[in-house]
């Protein structure tokens, strides 16, 4: 059986960065980031690539990192809000930046992994997102089309994985996970937790191993962008 | 007297009925999930991959791998579902969810939107807003009637960039409540206490019937 | 609360049969399907129903059901092979036929559900499935153009479903049976298991509630339409 | 001496290379599974949804539950997975199963399959045939080399209503291995022990090189 373990996330990187590739990184805000393959990314010094996440990470944690070493040519994203050195190579021209409304990004990168190279969608019709792009009409209302989206490199965020590449994710760090895993020619998962294969009831895998080449477990700091709470636990006995 | 931010997000859960699934922006539309009428039962989606959200933690019990699409971090109940970006918003794109409550910055009297960028500042990122006004089955805004400067933002016609076109059922702001039927104007349904409609009409670009 | 919970298959389905009515039945052969909602669509007595299924049950059994009473007035199926009533009506031009190629079909359903009214595949181009389709080209290779498919009722079969209407699928039971619950405009399950909510894990539900307007719990027969072994089960000890 | 059927999966099996996730069709196809070489770790998909499909179970010990894409009962492995209609054919369709080999009624020297409906028939449907031979990486035909009359069911084109068109890398008959590059036409790779080139050409209206 082919070997998809590997034992660091730089050597799950290894022979798959060059000038120019295209990487998907799974992640939601800073929730179910693959943070240990992001850093390797960085370390391979690898140039001008093109990111597709959501978000664009903060300063100096997720895909923040490979901004401030200037690796990143441009980015497809719903949503950067986040960052001050994202903001800065943008406004001074440094940065392509292509905005993808977030369902319409989701639907393009699940398409691209399902080999659907095109689908129409009723999102951004008559906004500046459907300028440039094919109009069809069906049962009299306008649709735009949007195309499929793959990548060079997809890395992943996983929660659990066996050594067959099966993977399961945990609450709301799935998001973009599963569907980038299907999306790149390469997928490289990072796990909390590598388990036998046969841990998992089959009915209950998030992504089977077809979609996963490269598998390393790796600890994540999983840092929390806002912390929200509604206070103290009331102590036990209080109304 | 117009409405405070919190009477204008208890108005906006008199529209939430029994059975619905709600999506809630960030801001006034956050706050509804604090009125939801006594014997409604709601199911609130976030767009990140949840249906079924659940409070804020409590102290100390936040998990990092439980956020919601505003990025805080929140918790489960027990009749929570999670999924993957692609099965959320085939959700929302699908006419799945029943009432989505969103601010805005605009909105034009054919029901237009406009609520994610304005020209020449760092624009952002239209995140889920334009699928949410697409899909969903239907949209009401809260939002203050004028801007700090006391010019109207319920317009004939969006100067800012569109979230979406011909999309809004419902406005409710500190003056009123506003509401179109398909692909009609809107009507004044409701005025908060102590407004008039002179007060209204001269705070408002758009057409308005009563 | 709205109450999803019904008593009884036939009552799940009052008020929603209709003449002409357009009806998605899940399962694969005679896996998954949901045997009491036939069942309890076959006693409504609705005529000129548009059948949406991948196969069309065999004969006195799932769908077949529906045949031997002439009740259906169009089936849209990927393979129809295991039915002479079928093949008698179908001959006698008494039943149109749609066929469509599973993968299509299944992605048409999806679409459907998602808010797709089209997409592009390669499945099918250069054959009769083509006929009449839009075409188009990317990356100069040519694709033709499928449509979204919906129905008025879905009837789904799946394995546990708890009070919210969230359901879990058995195996290869699932099948159709998934997408099919997010295209319908009414959808109605009958389950194996109804359970409280909470007993699943939220990491873990196929289909969540919000797809589910009407739930049954309801004994299935589960008919297995080609047993196949590889002979009896060696005696402990043997080698 | 031509091949046997067991021959010739036996021979389809060479073809399976170690780490692959492969489609089996029905008929000889489905023998293949029978010959998978030592070393050679293969992972089974079934259309139905299923990745990791095991051997026929015990008798007594069949699952209504789990069947293959033949409708036959079969076992799960410790790496089996379950998913969806949809999410299946994402698989198929985007190219992620390494080789499919499926049976055939006519092959074309292009590359373009016929095995779905004989007109004037009963059609009994295409199933999940157009959708894999449009999808997979690599698919492999296993047939007779000509029908019960004799005559070639390896052609200059098909007479056949189409299952797919330029998309068959090798046939594998009784009589031989016939593989193809890209858009090029087939090529004589191997033959049955005693068949001659000969024998081969008399019997394929195709255009063969060697």
């Amino acid at each position: 059986m082919t070997e998809k373990i590997y034992s660091s996330a730089s050597e799950a990187l290894e022979g798959l960065t060059f000038d120019g590739m295209s990487v998907m990184a799974g992640g939601f805000g800073l929730c179910g980031i693959p943070e240990n393959l992001i850093s390797a990314l960085r370390d391979s010094g690898v140039q001008n690539i093109t990111a597709i996440s959501n978000n664009a990470g903060v300063d100096g944690f997720g895909l923040g990192l490979l901004l401030e070493t200037r690796q990143i040519k441009k980015m497809i994203s719903s949503y950067v809000g986040e960052n001050k050195e994202f903001e800065r190579q943008y406004l001074a021209g440094e940065l392509e930046l292509e905005f993808n409304p977030q369902g319409t990004m989701a639907e393009r990168i699940r398409a691209g992994g399902a080999g659907i190279p095109g689908f129409y969608t009723k999102t951004g019709v008559g906004t500046v997102i459907a300028e440039g792009k094919p109009v069809r009409e069906f049962n009299d209302e306008t649709y735009i089309m949007e195309t499929g989206l793959t990548c060079d490199v997809a890395l992943i965020k996983a929660w659990r994985g066996d050594t067959q590449g099966n993977l399961q994710f945990k609450d709301t760090a799935r998001n973009f996970n599963p569907i980038m895993a299907t999306a790149g020619k390469v997928t490289i998962v990072e796990v909390d937790e590598l388990v036998e294969v046969g841990t998992f009831d089959p009915n209950f895998i998030h992504t089977p191993g077809i979609y996963v080449q490269r598998l390393v477990q790796a600890k994540c700091e999983k840092r929390i962008e806002k912390v929200t709470t509604r206070g103290p636990r009331p102590v036990e006995g209080d109304a | 007297m117009a409405w405070t931010r919190d009477e204008m997000a208890r108005r906006a859960a008199q529209e939430l009925k029994d059975g619905f699934y709600v999506n809630l922006g960030i801001g006034i539309p956050t706050l509804v999930a604090n009125y939801i009428p006594d014997g409604v039962d709601v199911t609130l989606q976030s767009e990140n991959g949840m249906l079924g959200m659940g409070p804020f933690p409590f102290d100390g019990e936040e998990n990092p791998d439980l956020i919601n699409a505003g990025k805080q971090t929140i918790t489960a109940l027990r009749r929570s579902s999670y999924f993957n970006s692609a099965d959320s918003f085939a959700m929302i794109r699908g006419g799945h969810i029943d009432l989505s409550i969103l601010g805005a910055m605009e909105i034009s009297e054919n029901g237009d939107i406009a609520n994610w960028m304005i020209p020449g500042k760092m624009v952002k990122g239209m995140g889920g807003a334009m699928d949410l006004v697409a899909g969903v089955k239907r949209c009401i805004v809260t939002m203050d009637h004028t801007n700090r400067a006391g010019a109207s933002k319920f317009l004939k016609s969006c100067t800012l960039p569109l979230t979406g076109q011909n999309c809004i059922a419902m406005v409710i702001t500190d003056l009123g409540v506003f509401a179109r039927e398909g692909n009609e104007g809107f009507r004044v349904k409701e005025l908060a206490p102590d407004v008039t409609l002179d007060e209204v009409r001269a705070k408002t670009e758009a057409e308005l019937t009563t």
